[in-house]
């Protein structure tokens, strides 16, 4: 597979093989689609948007609704305007949502739309509301749209009354997936603190199948729940590319304190989200956590010898990357190449970091790299394990290297959307998949005389 | 129940009066009581509609020029286009004697990924640099350049860059431009990828395959192995494959299409232009096949069978699909038990919503709705109507290009065929040489076609006809499940395949038969919501 | 691999050649770790133990104590009664548990120690308590003694006030991991109902790591607790073989209603489990199930190509197969080979009626089957995937057929017994598992040409 | 901190007197001012007292017997004593020049899972019934039928039906009344299985290898390859293996057990019957020796090149010593630095607890506690206490073979090694030619020595000594874990291996290193709970 992958020592600076991102368009529609009754709204050619809902339907295998200016080419020259009014008008007469969700595209981007004056000057019937992120593909990745979308609902929504704070936790939970704002929201309810999470498209894009189809299910954070994310008493901004730039925004214009954190996949993130809770609302955690996180601990103590010492190749998006790396250095594994595809210094400095503090020396950090690039660390340089999306199969299987699915997009698997990496169930399930994934392989490669029962 | 202008009038009756104006005619009941029914289609999309549309650089990049497997395509533009166009639409390709392993490209993805700097300068010289990064590493046979929307309106010339790079690397680079917003959907790429083949490619090569008859596949993409089971078959039969356009394809024989006694073309829609411009310059004739379906693909190797007029070869075919359908049809009868008297919903892209109506029918099943994303009114009402379709703002940009006969290769069409005139005029009448009849002519009355079908409207028709299953694209799939209708996406073929030829029909049989059957289906309701009810 | 296994036709009928089933006294011994601060205790030879308690160990990778009568040859031909009033004495002040679960081997049972009388003649300190099972293991297997020892506990210890019943459901939960006893409970206390559970060996055998070793881990059913599950309501005995004739006796001892079920694996036994509740406490299930149910029945018509029409041979215990095979007809799968090494003709009856049922033509069940007698089938009639427990992975390497661990024991995988199979999220899990076998087959197997990345 | 008398109280004053004073005479500090420390050992557990031990049967089957790979063992009993026994032990074997894979039944387990009606009217005929389809099935070497508890006690005559069915098939059937009630122990099993082998397959054979020095390996069990990486090490240094027992061990390599020069002795206390009896009955000379660490391996080497004499053997051993040594010292070195200071507590079987000692002090470990957990009082204390070990109750009931010399194959020990009898009588006192030193000689004042540890004594004392590893089995492993302290199983290595010769010392050193530094170790306490503290 991939012959024409070459193994002699090559140049690749200019553009990118085998990307490592999408556009900001596609985060910004996945973060719209968390809110309650919202339609994202794609100001563009219809190809993007057309493309930006397959991307999504692929990975959640859920209905994935988004509608689009559908620019010509005299939009393209003349500006959208008119063509976004005509979409305004037309999604609420006919898909009635509580709100759409506007985002930018290369191409509104390039002509310089004014989205907020268009807005302005449409028709948008009474009690609902349209809101807009700039997302100029050409900036940034899909995880910079989550982030912008994020940082929109903030700014055209939230609201603060002016009175004493809510014993409430607004949680921004990053570009994870459905089953992970669930398990998000479980830990945080075990706590007992209140909560409004958002974006949340857990029982959006991870629907039941009752027979009724609803066009905007009963997920989401609703408009009213956002607005009055404002009298929060704190903001956990989970990821810090996703999430701290709407944080910062709730802490400016409503003064709700932002702390920003990691998602919490991996021991010490999750230790990290538990301690920030109970520190900002003085509660006291569970023995059930206590349990919960016990277990997470005995596992990797009876298990450790399954992965410990094996190299690693890690890609994604940087605020899964990140501490899913500082669990695979808690496993006593070594990251030998972490990738982005996102651009951002700080990922580079931050894996570093981690890194250096375990000791490992050889280790790879790269942000804005391309699967090609890894494609050809892993061939100079082989590892035990790749960790990464579905693109990621091309290299394991050129390569020859067990692949654990992770991240975004996952196309050529299913469930996993529906179980959390994050917290300390999350561990379990990361710990299962790495060590499955490797006593898989020594399963498959070893001889008859090695072959055992008990591993 | 059978759909009426009554009951579409409650389809509609939601829409703004301007949308609903518009609409209306784009849908259409079977009539065979009026004369000539006609349906609006290759229009815009209404902002704000939730179409299944996509864009120029799909119909382009994605559909015709990407499958090429001995090129690199780089996307010239912004990451997104590049990334989604990536590996989805399952053209699969393999190495074969006249390309190595080395030369296949199609896993691999190319983008300029321009940033907000190359908006502002300009990203010729970033595209230039990767065609040279991208020659040194990979020795590409020869490297397609396909523009995204940013790239047109900031002035980008991509083909002063595509021909500089050419003469510096003595390998082509072809330069599409083949912007999102150009046209009303795919369709306009579909039209710039062909034109960009017959100027830059077809007609460039010399090597004509040896073999009695020699011909071509166009508008074939290899889906799920399409393209495979249906060369298997008509190799069985006796032909020479010189080509097949694009899936599995080659630039190396894309070159050579020329060389070849009859171009085949499987989709109407998207290679119809390459079939007339060859026609026009080289005379080579074209023949509409559709290898869906036992019986459909049984009639199309008949109709080529009979396109070179020589008894062994007829009798040849008659053996093959004796020898085939005595295979399957055992296999079929047990799934049509099954499907028989099932209804489905039919929409996808171009041909395809009307090839399946063929196997479905010998599934025992009726399509009670049919419609295309992207056609022109040729792929409903017949070619026949050609002359009356005006050029409206959007597709006036395509270029329609015209040749002459070519000096060197131009015959007429019955001397490729190895013919007499008169018997090829005689042939063109019963055959569809040259000719579409289009999907409505094949409909029953009563049926609903529906061009450009948008969300709305699909979820009121699924939820007021009932179809039993549902074939469509990703994006309605689940769409179709949470109303708890069955479906199979007939652009990926839910990743099984290939559903063409004889051992096509029998997998497509299966998986029907499955997506119907499935056990779960039964026990969509809780047993608790169903005390409720 | 195993070349020593022939193609040609054998005749097997004495004896068993790679059982299915372990011994009678395992079972009783993981029965008494669900009741907290107890100290299984086996009267036999040391070896029985020893044996047993390495068995559990390696399944849960937890200590799993338990003390034994240590025969010689002496108490073999005398009588272990000297034996067994020393063990008692000694275990209650070296060991200090709330109660001994004593269960009889082969040996005690050969001899005929009349564990009754003995343990009446014997020092058992001042509130604590001694039970016994009799565990013959040329008797059933496990699963028996799994049963007897649930029976023990109710004969022992449940006491009915003769008082008008509680509002409290009895849960004998069946012979399966402590995830699953967890989640069984999660699913009751979401339907609001109070609950008794015994066995229950959740944060016993999966207990957390602390820093801190209790021999007597925090969970377990308290014998107070199985004391007044005489006064519940309703009894619900998940699995025939494990559970149904501690539930009849608590039935005829103390007049609790007892309502048989199969374990809730799979779509329809935890909707039957579910109704069960529903029905005999009047509660209305809440939302939050009906979505989870929702996303199982969603999986399945979003994922059914994946394993629709695939041939299947499964092996365990009865309680498990029988659900599960249930689960893998509503999945469109084909059960080729239904196997339980346990005795019981009504497994054969149960699976054979399914396997009508759904139409299936050429299936077989057996009970009391070998996997010698399985792995010849699938050497003569090959199957896609198999399901079964760690050593069925010989099978799997030399058939080359794709293996699913399920069941009892998992001795070279990790992890697995705090993942729950009951349940609507088990069903999620075991298509999870299902599929990606069958995909990564798939994926292994392809041409390159083949290789997709959409699936 | 140390241990001493006092503290040793704290651990006992939980015990009933008659407990206590039981259990102080299996505990010893190691304190060589005393003369001649003594120790109980090989004597009933108590009731009640949950120890590490197993059964007479698991000696027997699962120890000596069950590796021989080309043998079916059949156990006949109920099903859990095969049920427990099958392919936990890790004992790797794979075919061989002698015999091929289909003759290798290792994976496989074999029981006539007795019921009921068997236990009240007999099994003999079912036993029967099992080895005539056996045989039919597999065609075996040879089988062995090991008696699980309850045959002895119904009066099932194994050897009868042996005998029967030896004849019926012309193959060897042995028979091991080994029930678990027997002896205190495992150990009795070792018995034994040792007596059955040496009565009825050793000398057996004809067949002696080509080789000058031609050598046994006995009490190996080849636990992760440990017998492979020392017979690669031996032939290296110029060695025939004529066989290992049992690890990767056949029946056709024990019967020619006496054709060779030397017998090597790993595990004393499982073997050391054997090696007594081939002395005994062929004069044949035995070594003690230990594989395990880079200088015991090293040692070992140097010594049995001087069973022989030949200096060029000497010589082709110290290369090889010198060229290992250097390949794996530096790795060593590596794990040494993280080790380094470590305390370790060894607890296992038989001679592993001695073993093991040399390759933690290869880095840098102290044994702080060690133990055995079947052993007798000549593995802590040396053989030089066999004469006044005195036999008991449990221990009368295993037969003590004695063999008269062979008149065919007897010979002096110094012939067999080619040298001069005095060169051979001051050889012995140099090395542990038919002598075991035991493991109290080599350990150091203060460390403590247990016999049959038990769970009580196993928690204290790690908690009172804190030790930085626990070598032990599975069962005590996750005890250990739970009390934040790393565990190493020694039976079964963790499923890694091998652990002896150089190879192993790098493995081991590794993964000693893995478990000591695991992060998870500095994450135990939920940063809430250590707010509290």
């Amino acid at each position: 597979m991939l012959e024409c992958i070459p193994t002699r020592k090559v140049e690749h600076t200019a553009g990118k093989i085998n990307p490592a991102k999408a556009c900001q368009p596609l985060g910004a529609m996945y973060a719209a689609l968390g809110i309650h009754g919202c339609l994202p709204h794609s100001h563009g050619s219809q190809g993007c948007c057309a493309y930006h809902r397959m991307a999504l339907t692929r990975h959640f295998r859920d209905p994935i609704m988004a509608s689009s200016s559908s620019f010509t080419e005299g939009a393209s020259v003349f500006g959208g305007a008119a063509n976004l009014k005509a979409s305004i008008k037309n999604v609420f007469k006919i898909y009635n949502p509580e709100i759409m969700a506007v985002h930018t595209t290369c191409l509104s981007e390039t002509i310089g739309d004014d989205v907020p004056t268009i807005i302005k000057q449409s028709e948008v019937p009474e009690g609902k509301i349209v809101i807009h992120a700039n997302t100029p593909s050409y900036v940034g990745s899909h995880v910079t749209g989550f982030s912008n979308m994020c940082k929109a609902m903030v700014s055209y929504l939230a609201e603060s009354d002016g009175r004493a704070k809510k014993e409430r936790v607004n949680i921004l939970p990053g570009f994870v997936n459905p089953g992970d704002m669930r398990e998000i929201k479980r830990l945080v309810r075990e706590l007992g603190v209140e909560m409004t999470v958002f974006p949340d498209t857990s029982n959006v894009v991870d629907a039941p199948l009752t027979g009724r189809y609803e066009m905007y299910p009963e997920g989401g954070a609703t408009v009213a729940e956002i607005r009055d994310s404002g009298n929060s008493k704190l903001t956990l901004a989970l990821g810090a590319w996703s999430s701290e730039a709407a944080g910062a925004l709730l802490q400016e214009k409503c003064g709700v304190p932002c702390v920003p954190l990691k998602i919490p996949i991996g021991l010490k993130a999750t230790d990290e989200f538990i301690m920030a809770l109970k520190d900002g609302f003085g509660v006291p955690v569970p023995r059930s956590l206590t349990i919960e996180r016990g277990q997470v601990v005995d596992t990797l103590i009876d298990t450790h010898f399954h992965y410990q010492g094996k190299k690693v190749a890690v890609v994604g998006d940087p605020d899964l990357v990140i501490p899913l790396t500082e669990f695979l250095l808690t496993m006593g594994m070594v990251p030998a190449y972490v990738m982005t595809g996102t651009p951002g210094q700080r990922f580079e400095s931050e894996i570093q970091q981690m890194l250096d503090e375990a000791g490992i020396k050889d280790g790879v950090a790269k942000a804005e790299g391309d699967l090609f690039e890894l494609h050809k660390w892993v061939k100079d340089n082989p590892v035990d394990l790749l960790i990464g999306n579905t693109h990621c199969k091309y290299i394991a299987r050129a390569e020859d290297v067990p692949l654990v699915r992770f991240g975004f997009p996952i196309f050529d698997r299913a469930v996993h959307y529906l179980m959390p990496v994050v917290g300390y169930r999350g561990c379990l399930r990361l710990i299962e998949q790495i060590s499955n994934a490797l006593l898989e392989r020594r399963d498959r490669d070893c001889k008859d005389e090695d072959y055992e029962l008990i591993l | 129940m059978a759909i009426t202008d009554e009951r579409l009038e409650e389809v509609l009756v939601t829409y703004p009066d301007n949308v609903k104006k518009n609409r209306k005619k784009h849908l259409l009941i079977k009539n065979s009581a009026e004369a000539c029914q006609q349906i609006e289609a290759n229009t815009r999309t209404i902002p704000g509609i939730i179409s299944q549309r996509g864009c120029c650089f799909a119909g382009c990049k994605g559909v015709v020029i990407g499958p090429i497997k001995d090129m690199i395509h780089i996307v010239h533009g912004p990451v997104g286009c590049a990334y989604y166009s990536w590996g989805t639409r399952r053209n699969k390709a393999r190495a074969d004697e006249t390309t190595p392993p080395e030369n296949v490209y199609l896993p691999l993805c190319f983008t300029t990924d321009m940033q907000e700097s190359d908006i502002v300068f300009g990203g010729e010289k970033k595209l230039a640099k990767m065609i040279d990064e991208v020659v040194e590493i990979f020795h590409p046979r020869a490297i397609s350049i396909c523009a995204t929307c940013p790239v047109g309106l900031i002035g980008d010339d991509i083909n002063a860059v595509a021909r500089a790079a050419q003469e510096r690397h003595g390998i082509q680079v072809l330069a599409f431009n083949c912007e999102g917003y150009k046209g009303v959907s795919q369709s306009a790429g579909h039209h710039i990828a062909n034109n960009g083949l017959m100027v830059n490619a077809v007609g460039k090569g010399t090597v004509r395959k040896s073999g009695k008859y020699v011909i071509n596949i166009l508008g074939e993409y290899n889906i799920g192995g399409d393209g495979w089971e249906i060369e298997r078959i008509l190799k069985e039969c006796g032909y020479t494959i010189n080509c097949i356009l694009p899936g599995d394809g080659s630039i190396l024989n894309i070159r050579n299409l020329h060389l070849a006694d009859l171009n085949l073309v499987q989709c109407h829609r998207s290679i119809n232009y390459i079939a007339g411009m060859m026609e026009a310059r080289y005379g080579m004739p074209w023949l509409k096949v559709n290898f869906i379906g036992v019986s459909a693909c049984a009639r199309s190797l008949r109709e080529v069978a009979q396109c070179f007029g020589d008894e062994s070869l007829i009798q040849r075919t008659e053996e093959v699909i004796a020898r085939e359908t005595a295979r399957v049809m055992p296999v079929i009868e047990h799934y049509r038990k099954i499907c028989q008297g099932k209804t489905a919903f039919v929409f996808v892209g171009g041909s395809r919503s009307h090839h399946y109506q063929y196997l479905l029918r010998d599934l025992g099943m009726e399509t009670v709705v049919a419609g295309y994303e992207f056609a022109h009114r040729d792929d409903y009402e017949g070619r026949e109507v050609l002359p009356t379709i005006k050029a409206d703002a959007d597709s006036k940009n395509i270029p329609d290009l015209h040749f002459e006969p070519d000096d060197e290769f131009y015959q007429e069409g019955h001397v490729y065929l190895n013919m007499p005139k008169e018997k090829y005029d005689e042939l063109r009448k019963r055959i569809p040489l040259g000719y579409y009849e289009g999907m409505i002519k094949s409909m029953e009355d009563g049926q609903l076609i529906i061009d450009d079908v948008n969300h709305h409207e699909f979820e009121e028709i699924v939820r007021m006809l009932k179809p039993d299953i549902v074939f469509t694209g990703v994006r309605d799939k689940y769409i179709s499940h949470k109303m708890g209708v069955p479906s199979r996406q007939l652009h990926s073929y839910d990743y099984t395949g290939p559903y063409a030829g004889f051992n096509g029909a029998m997998i497509f049989a299966r998986e029907v038969a499955n997506a119907v059957t499935t056990p779960a289906w039964r026990l969509v309701t809780a047993p608790w919501e169903a005390q409720k009810e």
